[in-house]
């Protein structure tokens, strides 16, 4: 029974969160400010144990596994759900329903959590529903906004639609090989004709939610109309998660296959890249150039994931991390901009540095980082893909890949551009940040720098994959 | 012919038929009610299959709880006696298209494939059965996905009280 | 004609699922695109209980996945439903072509 | 063994500046800042001083051969066993050439700006990228790895980036600066690629390393990358090649040249550290350093060549047309990169055959000298005059007699008369080429004639010609002390550079290359340059209408090289019937001039698709569905049926 505590330990501390903030909303009586204040003082406890008491390990039957990097792709996701936490204080202590609004990101959090440590088609389900569901209504938390009912609503369909392909996938996948287990599959795959039919039904599930093209389609409109704390937890924390037990079934579940999702990555992974670039040059809203360029990012993903080794892992995850910081800061300063003066238009941007320079500076230097110039820490991340992806020796794909590298560059420099060179009669004026925020943006700039420099951070990942 | 045999096939025509109107009627309530009709045959086949406790379920759930809830929002939502919008005939006659394919290439793999089969010998799908292993943590257990369920369920629940709850009214 | 077994069910519920996804394709009612998605979990199911029957009777993987796969389909109708009747609140339609303004 | 700390203190001196004066800058040290910047990049010439004395006459050299040194590294990152990315400090001759080199130019510079930049509103900001950009270049020389040199070779991009858009508020600047960083960015994914290519076969990112598999013959590594082949060209000669685009791009090697010339948009202080010691010199330091690997690939070496002596005829060329001095000087700069390019071509590895290596990185040396002085003589000249334009100079002689003279002997350097530096690195270099391939010889004959003629018609543009006329405004005289003692400097090194017996320090083996005289040899060369002074000197020391006579009588061709033979426009051109065929609306394209072609026309391409697709993401969620059911569907069968 020890040993149940301390390999999800994790899982148990989200749902205690879950259920002191259900008991703190039924006792009333506690101010946003403070109530907020608890909330993220509890989400950094809950990221600093991530780092203790981690075992390698497994519970009920193999449907819970957990070891040392997948603790630590939970830290990096409760890093991430923190530092929203932090970002948008502003729109939450506006917010009547912070609380709720907490409790369904806790409990995708957890759902997240079992989707990673799940051993078991039945509990990634369940999980991966249980990472949806509640996010479908936090897209709705703007209630007095049109747009953000029709997002929810887009989403909810989408995914119940994404979600009964997968399904039936799964069941193919089960009668053809009479398991769910994770451990049990690889021995009975098959390869035939079915199986690969049943294989990219859930491949597709994967797909839609990492926003691969062409499953991408929910994506911008879903971004645009949901609150940004709800916006940056799906392009963040959501995408993060699903990039990993993606990988990790690949790796380990569909190895058998690898020559067939070999071939179905690198193909879907140019698609998406190309088409993600070339919608994002055109978008003019700040949240939908975002979501474009996140789907780009997905593209580079892929790449990395296609390696099927090691250091693809590793290149997968440190990306992943350097994304959060770079991904989160940009939506940060937009939701600064946005939430003081509604302005969410590339435009608007204008001459952003004539008084807001910390948040031009912080602004720039994530879009860097997306961008993949060095010496920021996106640099690193892109390069360690390529280099995964390369080990593979194809070069065509390495090639094509890189060239979007640069294409992306375009767009982001566009937006470096009108921050700061641009003329603008009427710039945003100065804005107010929240401490809270400052601080979180400090440590998404931080990290961006940083997690380039340090090499015992990518070490560190490579040492557990 | 064996009168299992006639049953099997009166109730998969009874589901089929349902569920294609279930989708093309123009009247939402009958709409509503050949869901109802489909989810019983369902049920039913469940029944022909002797899977007892699934077709208990499906009929406590679904004909209980889903309909309900589907019909509630009817009556929410819509006026009484209008009929349906009609969709574009282009789109309809893209969907059908789709959906064929779909249909045959599954089906052409489904045939194509000859299926293994375990020799083991079969557990009785009877409630105490399915009442050990649903709680049971040992192999075969299912007590994780039990919790995790109470989880979503409780997130769920919480999400529609949220957003059914509004009270300011909506400016754009 | 031979005596009905896992083909059968193969086929029925394979019919049932692309009849569910005609449904989501067409209706412009948002509450009929949820009866939709209603059809292709129920489709899903009738798959795991055949498989379990006549495939792997052994262990009762299908039969907990199909028991599973209600709970969620009621979660997910339950928030779909809320969604549906906020938007129908704030659009005063529940069509889904009156939500289409985000797009692009 | 060198003192690491020391040498380590090279680079970050600079950095130090940078970080000191990013940060601090605007609010602490206001006017102080470039007097900061300059004291320690004094600090750090004088250790690159003291190292490269050391290594030339010290340790250096065993057994007559100079050593590969590594006095520093740093395991940073750790791919596999074999394969890992070091910080670590490589000494050679070439690179303790360069840390001298780099850090002199860069020490003129700083103190040239010091009254050229004064009163500058971002004084400090400019110091800072100066450091910046100083601690890039010289973190590139020293790389020990080939992963840290693209790191720095990045690094180098981005300062200038920040350097040339320096007046970010003129929109010709940010183009430019744009262009530059883009032009240079495709350039540098063929580097990567690159890299990529040469670290699978050899297994390893270390220079030393990489290049002794690389070249020994009975290695394995070797053998492999010779034997892999794609397109019918071996894996060695693809890495090769691959690294030299990344080169050439910043060298402005043609093709990939269209960058410099607009990158005088910048502060002329960064052109001449851009231009004498900095970026475009890092390509053929980078093919210098990997020289060893490239003498492997006949064909390699042949791309080489042809592409450097191309790049200096061309240039040389257009540089006879260039109505702005700058853009003269410019294009003279991508000149005699081609020519430091080609004779890494001509030469071959080891003993004798390496001469047109010696060759190269002593043009490189003597180079650094007389373009630096070049560019701050013209700063200078521009400073006085207030405009880039030939035609609003002449008759400077009087009013600026040090700029004056310190000028001529830039240009009789750069023309290659005895005994000014230029002359002996020139004559080297022509010897290589006539040795290996006469073909080329001729035509870099040809190119060092058109160098003198365009360099003495700049000359005799600026400081004759027509009378200068005061126009009122009370003049500043030539600049102060500040920006007179650089040129000085700059002056006696371009006229003694020559003197140093350059083939006993830097050769392609490391020992000592003795390089002879041939006097017979000297004739064409300084012919050819003297007939090209005498005839700038003919047609343009007095004011008169011979140049326009010739140039109505060659009416065609001139106008050809004055639009830089058309390139830009060569561009626009292709891109164009791409776009044209792709999309099929011709007319809206013929009539839009784009500057900057290829950028643009490559951005409004995508553009235009992205409009065109704009389509799929209708809003419509039944569409959406749609399309993730036709998705499934096709990958279905393309997985099934047509790519088992």
């Amino acid at each position: 029974m020890n040993e149940l505590f301390i390999l999800m330990k994790s899982e148990l501390l989200v749902t205690g969160l879950l259920f002191l903030l259900l008991f703190i909303k039924i006792g009333k009586g506690i101010k946003n400010e403070s109530l907020l204040l608890i909330i993220q003082s509890l989400l950094l406890v809950n990221f600093i144990i991530g780092f203790f008491f981690n075992k390698e390990g497994n519970l009920f039957d193999g449907m819970f596994n957990t070891n040392g990097l997948i603790a630590l792709q939970k830290s990096i996701l409760s890093l991430g759900v923190y530092l929203i936490s932090l970002l948008f204080a502003d729109w939450f202590k506006k917010s009547e329903h912070m609380a709720e609004f907490f409790m369904l990101m806790l409990s995708a959090l957890l759902g997240m959590f079992f989707m990673i440590s799940s051993g078991n088609l039945l509990i990634f389900f369940l999980s991966l529903e249980m990472a949806t569901i509640p996010v479908a209504a936090m897209v709705n938390f703007d209630l007095d906004k049109k747009i953000s009912s029709e997002a929810a609503m887009k989403m909810i369909l989408s995914s119940a639609f994404s979600s009964g392909i997968l399904l039936f996938g799964i069941s193919l996948v089960y009668g053809v090989t009479g398991t769910i287990s994770f451990a049990a599959m690889p021995a009975v795959l098959d390869g035939s004709p079915l199986m690969i039919l049943a294989f990219v039904f859930l491949f597709t599930a994967f797909a839609f939610k990492l926003s691969i093209v062409p499953f991408h389609l929910w994506t911008a409109d879903v971004y645009e109309g949901a609150p940004f704390a709800t916006t940056s937890f799906l392009s963040v924390i959501s995408k993060g998660s699903v990039a990993f037990i993606f990988m990790a079934t690949l790796y380990k579940v569909f190895q058998p296959m690898q020559d067939v999702w070999y071939n179905m990555i690198m193909l879907l992974s140019i698609v998406t890249m190309i088409t993600g670039n070339l919608f994002a040059l055109r978008q003019q809203n700040i949240k939908r150039f975002l979501a474009f360029s996140s789907i780009a990012q997905v593209g580079f993903i892929l790449v990395g994931m296609s390696s099927n080794s090691p250091a693809g892992t590793a290149s997968v995850v440190y990306f992943i991390l350097v994304y959060t910081f770079s991904n989160l800061a940009a939506f940060g300063v937009a939701a600064a901009i946005a939430s003081q003066t509604g302005k969410e238009k590339i435009d608007d941007y204008k001459g952003l540095y004539q008084n807001n320079r910390f948040l031009s500076w912080v602004l720039a230097l994530a879009l860097f980082s997306l961008a993949g110039i060095p010496p920021t820490a996106g640099f690193f991340g892109k390069l360690f893909l390529i280099t995964a992806g390369a080990s593979k020796g194809n070069y065509m794909f390495i090639t094509i890949a890189a060239l979007n590298m640069i294409i992306s560059l375009f767009y982001y420099l566009k937006v470096v551009r009108a921050v700061f060179m641009d003329k603008n009669d009427f710039p945003v004026e100065k804005i107010t940040i929240q401490f809270s925020t400052k601080l979180a943006l400090i440590i998404c700039s931080t990290g961006i720098v940083l997690a380039g420099i340090f090499s015992w951070i990518y070490d560190y990942i490579q040492a557990l994959s | 012919m064996s009168g299992s045999t006639i049953i099997f096939f009166m109730l998969a025509a009874f589901t089929l038929i349902s569920a294609v109107m279930a989708v093309s009627t123009r009247h939402i309530f009958r709409a509503a009610i050949f869901l109802l009709f489909t989810l019983i045959g369902v049920a039913g086949l469940y029944f022909w299959m002797q899977y007892d406790f699934i077709a208990a379920v499906q009929i406590i759930v679904y004909v209980g709880g889903i309909t309900v809830l589907i019909i509630f929002s009817i009556f929410l939502t819509q006026q009484a006696g209008e009929l349906l919008p009609k969709q574009k005939m282009g789109r309809q006659i893209f969907s059908a298209l789709a959906a064929f394919c779909g249909f045959a290439l599954i089906m052409l793999q489904v045939y194509q494939h000859s299926f293994n089969q375990t020799t083991a010998t079969a557990i009785e799908p009877t409630v105490a059965n399915i009442g050990n292993r649903m709680l049971g943590v040992n192999e075969g257990g299912y007590a994780l996905p039990f919790e995790v369920v109470s989880i979503l369920l409780l997130a769920a629940l919480i999400g529609c009280i949220v957003i059914a709850m509004r009270s300011k009214p909506v400016t754009s | 004609m031979m005596e009905p077994g896992l083909y059968h069910l193969l086929f029925i519920s394979g019919a049932l699922f692309f009849i569910g996804v005609f449904g989501f394709f067409t209706r412009r009612n948002l509450v009929t695109m949820l009866m939709s998605i209603e059809l292709i979990l129920n489709s899903v199911n009738l798959n795991f209980i055949a498989f379990n029957k006549y495939l792997w009777p052994d262990k009762m993987d299908g039969l907990f996945f199909a028991i599973f796969i209600i709970a969620i389909a009621a979660a997910e109708a339950a928030v779909a439903i809320a969604i549906i009747i906020n938007l129908y609140r704030s659009h005063g339609s529940i069509d889904v072509e009156s939500a289409e303004e985000l797009k692009n | 063994m060198p003192n690491a700390t020391y040498i380590a203190l090279i680079p970050l001196l600079p950095l130090a500046a940078f970080i000191l004066l990013g940060i601090f800058g605007r609010k602490h040290f206001k006017n102080s800042a470039g007097i900061i910047g300059t004291f320690l990049l004094l600090v750090s010439t004088a250790l690159a001083l003291y190292t490269a004395y050391g290594y030339f006459f010290d340790y250096g050299k065993v057994n007559g051969v100079y050593q590969k040194l590594i006095p520093l590294q740093y395991n940073w990152l750790q791919f596999s066993p074999g394969l890992s990315i070091d910080i670590g400090i490589l000494l050679d001759p070439i690179s303790v050439m360069m840390l001298v080199v780099v850090t002199f130019i860069s020490l003129m510079v700083h103190i040239y700006s010091l009254a050229y930049m004064k009163g500058e509103e971002r004084f400090p900001t400019y110091y800072a990228f100066l450091g910046l950009f100083t601690f890039s270049m010289l973190g590139l020389v020293v790389s020990s790895n080939i992963f840290q040199m693209y790191i720095f070779w990045e690094l180098v991009g981005v300062s200038s980036f920040l350097l040339i858009g320096y007046y970010y508020d003129r929109p010709s600047a940010v183009a430019a600066c744009k262009k530059a960083f883009i032009v240079t960015r495709f350039a540098d994914l063929g580097f990567l690629i690159g890299i990529l290519v040469l670290s699978f076969y050899s297994g390893t990112l270390d220079f030393n390393t990489l290049i002794q598999r690389l070249t020994s013959p009975e290695s394995s590594e070797l053998k492999t990358a010779v034997a892999a082949s794609f397109l019918g060209v071996s894996a060695l000669t693809w890495g090769v090649v691959l690294v030299f685009i990344g080169g050439a791009g910043k060298s402005a090697m043609l093709p990939l040249h269209i960058w410099l010339p607009d990158a005088m948009e910048g502060p002329t202080p960064v052109s001449a550290l851009i231009h004498a010691a900095t970026m475009v010199v890092a390509g053929v330091f980078l093919v210098a350093r990997l020289f060893p690997v490239f003498s492997m690939s006949a064909p390699a070496l042949e791309i080489v060549s042809y592409v450097g002596i191309s790049s200096a005829l061309f240039a040389a060329i257009i540089a006879c047309t260039q109505t702005d001095i700058k853009r003269v000087l410019a294009y003279s700069t991508m000149s005699q990169i081609g020519f430091m390019m080609f004779a890494l071509g001509v030469s071959g590895s080891g003993g004798e055959n390496g001469l047109g290596f010696t060759a190269s990185m002593f043009h490189l040396f003597t180079h650094a000298m007389f373009k630096a002085l070049l560019f701050l003589g013209a700063g200078a000249v521009i400073h006085f005059i207030h405009s880039n334009e030939m035609k609003d100079m002449g008759g400077l002689r009087k009013y600026m007699p040090i700029t004056h003279i310190t000028f001529l002997i830039a240009c009789l350097a750069i023309a290659g008369v005895p005994p000014f530096a230029g002359f002996f690195s020139k004559e080297e270099i022509l010897l290589a080429a006539y040795q290996h391939n006469s073909f080329i010889y001729w035509i870099a004959l040809i190119t060092s004639g058109l160098t003198a003629f365009y360099m003495f018609r700049l000359y005799f543009n600026i400081f004759w010609n027509k009378e200068h006329e005061p126009q009122g405004e009370h003049h500043h005289g030539e600049g102060g002390f500040a920006m007179m003692m650089p040129l000085l400097l700059l002056a006696v090194g371009a006229a003694a550079a020559g003197f140093i017996p350059f083939g006993h320090f830097v050769s392609s083996d490391g020992a000592a290359l003795e390089s002879e005289f041939h006097f017979q040899f000297s004739i064409a060369p300084v012919a050819l340059g003297l007939m090209g002074i005498f005839t700038a000197m003919w047609l343009y020391k007095t004011k008169n209408n011979k140049p326009d006579k010739i140039a109505v009588s060659l009416n065609g061709f001139y106008k050809a090289a004055y639009h830089k033979f058309y390139f830009d426009e060569l561009y626009q051109l292709i891109t164009k019937k791409i776009i044209f065929n792709l999309i099929g609306r011709p007319a809206a394209w013929i009539d839009k001039n784009v500057v900057d072609g290829f950028v643009n026309a490559t951005g409004s391409t995508t553009q235009t698709i992205s409009e065109k697709i704009k389509g799929f993401q209708s809003g419509k969620v039944q569409q959406y569905a749609i399309y993730f059911l036709a998705g499934v569907i096709a990958l279905a069968v393309l997985f099934i049926y047509v790519w088992k």
